[in-house]
């Protein structure tokens, strides 16, 4: 299941990511923090995406995570628009036979798809908004 | 040709989609990306900037023409 | 949150992680297989603990946990009775600023979880019982 | 002294609760393993058999006696 969406069901992941042969289900889940690095209060976040853009590079990712753990079920949804504190954003999964593989897989998806999938964040301070990471 | 512009490229820019004048030549990545240097150089700034070829990340050297979807790619913050 | 159960709730899981200095959280689910090492056809299982030791075992690997990383928010539920094929066992959670930590935590857990907390599986096959580990 | 079993100890003894005759000198653990694997030769083939005295995991060498709680630990499978 790999889907970009407004708001993240968890139950709906976890339901697929369930398979008679697997033993272990590793999810992360990424929530806005109040602080980003270095700097305090941030009061909301915006996330943009180059949508079908984004869904290519995040079957591109699940496809190269197959091929290096035998993964039973895959999970990837990322939301886009308006997110307030404490909110999910992202939530990636995976199930295996062992659980090591599970972990391994789920890593890997969540590193790469912040290295390369065209998403978006816009953080709001109080006076001002920063896209995150544009500037060195 | 036009351009699809995302996150901060779309500030900088001033809008989400730039056409690219008919007279100005870009055959590829690399002379679209000296073109909009000279435009807008808020550009140059940035951290990093890649350009989406038809939904692909491409190379410098990849053609261009106006069949295709081009897009720039400011640094991803996503998850 | 450390608890036994009969049921797994992955949102009271999800809710107990939630903290707005966290920006990531790592969830391990443990699931019952249908095949277990080398044999095939389990069709339930019971789960059995000593419980009182089960929590304080349960209590000191999160301590050990939380000396070693800087959790904001921990969750470790494991499930005791009957449970068929699919049905979730066990739910390691934590929740931290970076998402390295989270990972490296939860598995940190539930590793150690299965090393030494008092909990017993017994795995029911058409013909026959078997206390998992017991024998070499 | 009493002796809490679980698991397979508890198949292999057939109850969940032993009671170790007055008569019978178990100071510590070693001792306590000794005698056990004299009654029920089956706890001996187990791959590990750990005893915990008020629900910690005791050393061989840990002193028992009846005001303490005291369980045998056969190989954990939980998870």
């Amino acid at each position: 299941m790999i889907k970009l969406v407004t708001t993240i069901d968890i139950n709906e992941a976890y339901s697929a990511l369930q398979h008679p042969e697997a033993g272990g289900i590793s999810l992360f889940i990424g929530t806005v923090r109040n602080h980003a690095s270095g700097k305090s209060g941030v009061t909301q976040l915006d996330f943009e995406g180059y949508e079908p853009m984004a869904l290519k590079e995040m079957e591109a990712l699940a496809e190269t995570a197959r091929v290096k753990w035998p993964i039973k079920k895959l999970v990837m949804i990322h939301t886009l628009g308006t997110k307030k504190v404490g909110e999910p954003v992202v939530i990636i999964g995976t199930s295996t036979a062992h659980r090591k593989d599970a972990f391994d897989s789920c890593k890997f998806l969540i590193d790469e798809l912040k290295k390369s999938v065209p998403i978006w964040k816009k953080e709001y301070f109080d006076d001002q908004t920063v896209w995150v990471n544009s500037h060195p | 040709m036009e351009i699809k512009l995302f996150g901060i490229t779309k500030d900088i820019v001033g809008r989400d989609m730039l056409p690219v004048p008919a007279n100005i030549q870009v055959h590829t990545v690399t002379e679209l990306k000296e073109w909009l240097y000279q435009q807008y150089p808020g550009l140059e700034k940035l951290s990093a900037l890649a350009v989406a070829v038809n939904q692909t990340y491409a190379e410098d050297g990849t053609a261009l023409d106006s069949t295709k979807e081009v897009a720039l790619i400011p640094p991803v913050s996503g998850g």
